[in-house]
C-alpha cells in the first residue's frame, strides 16, 4: 500500500481498493484491449476482505471464476493481475490466462480457474498435506451458491470431514447462478444444514458486513485450530453487475428490481465509509487521500500492464508436458 | 423465399419443430430459459413450450445426464445442452458408462434417444477451460454418435434427424458458426448423421474438415481457384459415423489428402480419418497424407498466443503446397501465400465482434 | 411360484427363494461355467424384498452390482436371469451382461449395472417422467453405504428434492464397500441427515426385520402419494460372503469375527421363519415343501440355462448404433 | 541372479523404492490398504510406511483426484489407484480440467507430479463396463503423459520414473500382465516415458503394438518365424509420448506396418502411429498400413461372443498375411494360420484361471 494506513481502517481501504480496480476495469474494458470474460465482484467485497482479514499469510486461498476480489484480497500483486487481464508477459499466468486464472504462490493464493467447483478438490490436498506434515496452515476455497450444486462439493464434505482436515469452504450466495436464481435451482433449505450434516462446523452471516464476515471467519480458524473439524461458511450479498462483462444488465429483467435496488442501498464499501466517519475512526479528507492513492496505484497498474510486451509466439511451447519434441 | 437465416435460428428452428411434433422432447441445460436462451437458440421456446419441457438445471452435470437417460429409458427424448463442451467431462461417467452402452449391453432394451448440445469456444480468451473441442473422445466411444455441422442448413437437418434417432448423439455446436447465415428451408427435413458432403469438386487434392474448419476451407479453396489450382472440399458434418469412404473416394481421383480439424492433432479425429483412407487408397495416394489441427497445447488467452496456437490461413496453404509438392518461394507459391496472408486477429469470429462471449 | 403361498408368507417365500437361488448359484460357480463377477446378497434378502412388498409391479426400480435379490424380488423372471449369468441366449441380456446387468421390463426392472452410482441419477429421470406424465408410477434406486460417498448421489438429492419427484433412494448399509469398513470411508454421521438436510423424507430401520423395512417403505410410498417429496430410507444389515464370488472370506480377517457371527444370528430368512412358525402361520411340513419346491424351480432354471445355446459370434454386432457399417 | 518376478511385485517394488526414496510419495485408492492389497501390488506398504501414506478412500473418485492434484502443488506426489479404468471416468473433469493444464495454463507455476494407475480389466465377465481401455482418451489431452508397459522390467522402471515425473502420468496395467513374470533388478532403475523398445527385430514386417497386444504379437512373431518371416515386433510402451519415430525407422527397413491396439478401432493410438507413420514413413510404405483393434462394441460377458470380440491369433495372422500379399490359401498362409490356430479361451489370462478376478 502506497500510504500509511491505520491497522483499524484497512479492511475498509482493501474493499475500496477493489472496488476502484474493478470500476476502472469496467470503464476501460470497452477499449477491447481486455481479450478475456470478465466476472466483476462490485458488490461483493466485503466477503473476500472479510475472509482474508482472518487469514495469514501462510494460509492458502483458492478462488473461481470471480476472483480479483480473492486475489487482492489475499495480497495478490494488482500489476500482475492487471497485466494477466490485458494478456501481457507479465501477467500472473504470463497472460495465457486473463481474468479467470490469477494466481499469486508469493502469497498463498494458490489459484483459480473458470469450471465451475475445479478448485473445491484441490483445497482438500492443500489441507492433506498441511495436516500430514504438522504445519497450522489452513486452506480456504471460495465459490458461490451454483457451485454448490456440485457432487464434487459434497464428496469433499465426505472426506474433509472424515480426514479432518484444516479447511474453510466459503459460499457466497449472490442468490444467482449466471440468470437463474436460486429457487430454479435448489430446493428451499439453508445449505449450512447440509455441511453441518457432514460433520463440518458451520457459520453464516450478512456477506455485506465486513466485521461480520471477518468475526465469523476468525471464529472459523480458532476452531480449525482447537479441534481441526472443517468448517463451512455462508454469506449472502449480491452481485450489482451482469454475471460476465463490465456493464448492467437489469434490463434483461431476471432480478427482480426491488432486490437490485435494495442491496445496492446495502453497498459494503458504503456501510463501513459511514460507519467508519461515523466513529471518527477516519475523516473525510483521508478517505479522499485513500481513494486518490489507489486511483493512482491503479492507473500505474494499467501503465504497466500495457506497456508489457505480448507474449512471443514461441513462448506457447513452453512448459507443455507431454510431447517435448 | 424468405431471407437467410443464421445458425442460431435453424438450431432454434429444429427444436422448435421437435418439440411440436413429439410430446416427448424436452429441454434441459444451464440457462435453457434465461434471457440470453442459449446464445437466442431456445428463444420463444420457454413461452410455447412451457417450463415443464424448456427447463434450467443446477449445476449438476453429471446427474442430469443421467436423469435424461433415465427418462430416455421411459420414452422421453431429452435435448441436453452444455454451453461449453468443457462442463461435459463431469459427466463422461454418464455419457460413456451409461448413454453409450445401454441399448448395447442390455441387448437392445432401453434406448437413451439423448441429444447432447455443446459448445465449442474460441478466442476471446476462451482460454484453457473453456474451448476444448471433444469430438475425438467422443467418437472413440462405441455407440455414440458425434456430429458438427458446419452450416445452418445442416444444424437445422442435423438437429431433427438427431433428436429423432433412437440413440445417444453428441451435437458440437462451433461457436464461430453461430453468426452465419444461408438459406434454410422453413419446413422441417432432416439430413443423415454419418454423411460427409462435398462443398464444391476438385481434382487436385482432397480437404476434408469438421465443424469451423470447413469456413476455413472453404475460403482457401478459394485462394487456391484464383491461381488454378482447383481443391476438393469436404464437409466431414460427423466425426462418428465417420464417412471415409466420400473421402477414399475423392482421394481416388485427387491423390492427396489434408484434413483440418478443430481440436489436438493427436489422436484426434484427423488421425483416423488419415488412418482409414491410408488403409483404403493406398495406392491412390500420390503424396503423404497430411493433418492440420491444434498443437498438442492448451488454449492461451493472450492473443499473441492465440495466433500461434490456432491455424493460419497461410498455415494451412502451406501444408497443401507441400503435399501438392509447389515450393513455397515458387512464384506460384508465393502468390497463393500472398492472397492467404491476413491480420485479422484469431481470438474473434468476426471483424468487429466486442467480447466478452 | 408353482404352489400357492398364502398372502402373508409370501414375503418370507421370496426370501427363502432368494437365499436359495444365490446357495445355489454359490455352490455351482466352481464349475466355471458363470463366467462373470456375482455378488451375492446372502444375509441381506429383507431389503429387496421388504421394499419391494410396498410396491406395485408398475413402480420401477434400479440395481446395482448387487442385484440378484432386486431383480427377484421385484419379479423378475428366475430362468432368465440364471440364463444370463451362464451368458446364454436366453439370458435377460442375452448373455452380453453377466450378473451385474440384469434387466426384466415385464416388471419394470430397469436395469443394474456395476458402476457404483451408474443407475442413481436414472431415477432422477424416470421420476421426473412419471411426475411429467401425471402417473402415479414410483422410482426406486437400490445402492449401499459405499455408494453413498459418490457425488451423483448428492446432485441427485439436490435435484430430486428441487422437483419434488417421486423416487425412493434404498441405501442398503452393509458396513463395507469391499473390503473397507464404514469408518475408513465416512465420518461418524448418520446418512439420514444429509438426506433430511436437502428436504427429503428419510426413514430407517433394521435391515434384517422383513416386517419393519415393509412398513418403512410402505410409509414412504404413502408420503410420495401425499405430497410428493422424495424418500431416503436406510437399512442396515451384513454381507455373509465375499464381496464378490462365492465363498466365506472371514479368513481375511477384515471384519471382526464377533461382528459376522453375531449377524448372522440375525439372519433375515431365519428370523421371520422362526416367527412365522411361533404364530402358527405355517407349518413346519409347508416350510418343507416351500423349500422342495423352490429347490425344484431352481433346478428348472439351470437345466434351462444349461440347455440355452450360446448367443452366435455374429450376434455380436446387433444394436451397435454407432457405426452401421 | 534372484528369480524372476511378476509384473505385479514389479509395480510394488517401484512403489516401495519411491515411498522409501521420497517422503512426499503417497498412494491412495480403494482398496489400497485391504487384504488384497491392489492384486498384491501394494503389500506390505501399509507395515513399512502406515496408514498416512498407504491409504484407502471414499468412493469419490472426482474429488479424490482433485485432493491429488492439490497436494501435487504443495509438493506432494501422489499415486492414485484404480481398480478398473472406468472408475476414473468418474474423475474425468479433476484428471482433464485440473491435472493436465495445471501447470501449462498457470505458465509453469504449480506441479501435478501425480501418477494413476489403472488397470484394464478383461474376460471373465468383466463386460461392458469393466473392461475399457482409454488410453486414445487420455493421449489426445495435451499435458497426459500415458504409458502402458507390458513386462514386469519396464512396469518398475516405468513406475519409478512416472512418479519421479513432475507431470500427470495415466499408468496403465493390464489385468493379463499382472501373472507374467521375468528377470527385474532388484535395484532401482529408470525407463524413460515416451520411448517404444523393439521387441526383436525383422525385416518384413513391423508390427507395433500397446500393452497386452505385445505378448499376442510375440507369440504371433514366433509363429511367422517358423516360417521364414521375421517380423520386427515393438513395444510401443507409451501412448502419450508416443514414440512414432522408432516405428517409422523400422518401416523404412520393412516398408509395412500393422499396429496391435487394446481399445476400440476408432481414434484409437492405433490410428495415430498409422497417420504418423503414414505421413513420415510414406515412400517407403509397400502396402498400405492396418490396424488390429476391437470393434466399435462394447465388450460382452458371454464367452462366445468374447471370442469374436477380442482379437484372435488367426485374425492377426490373417491381417499380417495379407499386409505381406501372401494369401491365406496358399501352402505357407495355410501352415501359418494353422499354427496360429487355437481353440484356447478368450476370456481368461491363463488355462487354469478360475474366476472371478
Ligand atoms: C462445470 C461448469 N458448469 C457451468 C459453467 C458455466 N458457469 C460459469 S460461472 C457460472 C455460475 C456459477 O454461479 P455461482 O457458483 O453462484 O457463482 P457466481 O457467478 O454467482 O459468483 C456458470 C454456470 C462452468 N463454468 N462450469
Ligand atoms: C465408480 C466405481 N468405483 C469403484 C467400483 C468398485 N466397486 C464395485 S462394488 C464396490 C463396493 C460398493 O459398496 P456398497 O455401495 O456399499 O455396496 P455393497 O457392495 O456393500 O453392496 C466397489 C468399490 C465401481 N464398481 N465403481
Ligand atoms: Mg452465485
Ligand atoms: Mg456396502
Amino acid at each position: 500500500m502506497p500510504i500509511q494506513i491505520p491497522e483499524q481502517v484497512k479492511p475498509y481501504y482493501e474493499m475500496l481498493r477493489i472496488r476502484l480496480v474493478e470500476e476502472a476495469l469496467a470503464e476501460r474494458y470497452s477499449e477491447q484491449e481486455m481479450r478475456c470474460p470478465m466476472h466483476l465482484c462490485i458488490g461483493q467485497e466485503a466477503v473476500p476482505v472479510g475472509v482474508c482479514s482472518a487469514l495469514k499469510t501462510s494460509d492458502m486461498v483458492f478462488g473461481n471464476h470471480r476472483s480479483h476480489g480473492y486475489y487482492l484480497a489475499k495480497g495478490g500483486d494488482l500489476n500482475k493481475m492487471t497485466a494477466e487481464i490485458y494478456g501481457k508477459v507479465d501477467g500472473c499466468c504470463g497472460g495465457r490466462g486473463g481474468s479467470m486464472h490469477l494466481i499469486d504462490l508469493d502469497v498463498n493464493f494458490m489459484g483459480c480457474t473458470p469450471i465451475v467447483a475445479g478448485t473445491v478438490p484441490l483445497g482438500l490436498g492443500t489441507g492433506l498435506a498441511s495436516k500430514l506434515r504438522g504445519n497450522d496452515q489452513i486452506t480456504v476455497v471460495f465459490f458461490g451458491d451454483g457451485c454448490f450444486e456440485e457432487g464434487v462439493v459434497h464428496e469433499s464434505f465426505n472426506y474433509a470431514a472424515l480426514m479432518e482436515l484444516p479447511v474453510i469452504f466459503v459460499c457466497e450466495n449472490n442468490e444467482y447462478s449466471v440468470y437463474t436464481n436460486l429457487e430454479s435451482r435448489q430446493p428451499d433449505r439453508p445449505m449450512n444444514k447440509i455441511a453441518e450434516a457432514h460433520g463440518w462446523d458451520v457459520g453464516s452471516g450478512n456477506g455485506n458486513d465486513l466485521n461480520q464476515v471477518a468475526k465469523i471467519t476468525q471464529q472459523a480458524v480458532s476452531r480449525i485450530k482447537a479441534h481441526g473439524r472443517p468448517q463451512f461458511l455462508e454469506f449472502d450479498t449480491y452481485r450489482w453487475l451482469e454475471h460476465c462483462g463490465p456493464n448492467e444488465d437489469d434490463h434483461l429483467d431476471y432480478r427482480p428490481a426491488d432486490q437490485v435496488a435494495s442491496w445496492k442501498k446495502k453497498c459494503p464499501v458504503l456501510q463501513m465509509q459511514t460507519q467508519l466517519l461515523s466513529e471518527k475512526s477516519i475523516s473525510q479528507e483521508e478517505l479522499d487521500s485513500y481513494r486518490q492513492s489507489i486511483l493512482e496505484e491503479i492507473e500505474l497498474s494499467f501503465n504497466f500492464a500495457k506497456a508489457s510486451p505480448f507474449p512471443s509466439p514461441e513462448s506457447l511451447y513452453q512448459f507443455s508436458n507431454t510431447n517435448p519434441s | 423465399m424468405r431471407p437467410d437465416i443464421t445458425y442460431t435460428e435453424a438450431v432454434r428452428e429444429a427444436l422448435d419443430f421437435c418439440l411440436s411434433d413429439d410430446e416427448n422432447v424436452f429441454v434441459v441445460g444451464e440457462g435453457v430459459p434465461d434471457p440470453k436462451r442459449i446464445f437466442n437458440t431456445t428463444a420463444g421456446l420457454l413461452e410455447k413450450y412451457g417450463p415443464q419441457r424448456i427447463m434450467d438445471m443446477p449445476l449438476s452435470e453429471n446427474a442430469l445426464t443421467g436423469m435424461c437417460i433415465g427418462s430416455g429409458l421411459v420414452g422421453m427424448r431429452p435435448v441436453m445442452i452444455h454451453q461449453r463442451t468443457d462442463f461435459a467431462y463431469l459427466a463422461f461417467d454418464q455419457i460413456i458408462n451409461n448413454a453409450a452402452k445401454w441399448n448395447f449391453m442390455f441387448n437392445g432394451q432401453g434406448q437413451v434417444p439423448m441429444v447432447i448440445r455443446m459448445m465449442i469456444g474460441r478466442g476471446w480468451g476462451q482460454g484453457p477451460q473453456h474451448s476444448s473441442s471433444p469430438q475425438a473422445l467422443f467418437s472413440h466411444i462405441p455407440g455414440l454418435k458425434v456430429v458438427m455441422p458446419s452450416r445452418p442448413y445442416d444444424a437445422k437437418g442435423m438437429l431433427i434427424q438427431a433428436i429423432e434417432d433412437n440413440g445417444p448423439v453428441i451435437f458440437l455446436e462451433h461457436r464461430w458458426l453461430h453468426h452465419m447465415k444461408e438459406a434454410v428451408p422453413e419446413e422441417p427435413f432432416r439430413e443423415p448423421l454419418g454423411k460427409a458432403r462435398i462443398v464444391r469438386s476438385g481434382n487436385s487434392l482432397t480437404l476434408a474438415a469438421f465443424s469451423y474448419s470447413v469456413i476455413e476451407a472453404t475460403k482457401i479453396a478459394d485462394a487456391f481457384k484464383k491461381h488454378g489450382i482447383e481443391i476438393e472440399t469436404i464437409d466431414m458434418r460427423s466425426a462418428s459415423p465417420m464417412d471415409h469412404q466420400t473421402v477414399a473416394a475423392s482421394v481416388r481421383k485427387t491423390g492427396r489428402l489434408l484434413v483440418l480439424d478443430t481440436s489436438w492433432i493427436t489422436c484426434g479425429v484427423a488421425a483416423e480419418l488419415v488412418a482409414r483412407v491410408s488403409e483404403e487408397a493406398f495406392k491412390e495416394l500420390k503424396a503423404p497424407p497430411a493433418r492440420v489441427a491444434l498443437p498438442d497445447l492448451h488454449a492461451p488467452t493472450s492473443p499473441t498466443l492465440s495466433k500461434e496456437f490456432y491455424p493460419t490461413p497461410q498455415g494451412i496453404g502451406e501444408k497443401i503446397l507441400k503435399t501438392l509438392s509447389i515450393e513455397t518461394s515458387s512464384d506460384k507459391g508465393s502468390l497463393i501465400l500472398n492472397d492467404l496472408t491476413t491480420d485479422e486477429p484469431l481470438d474473434v469470429p468476426f471483424l468487429d465482434f466486442k467480447g466478452p462471449f
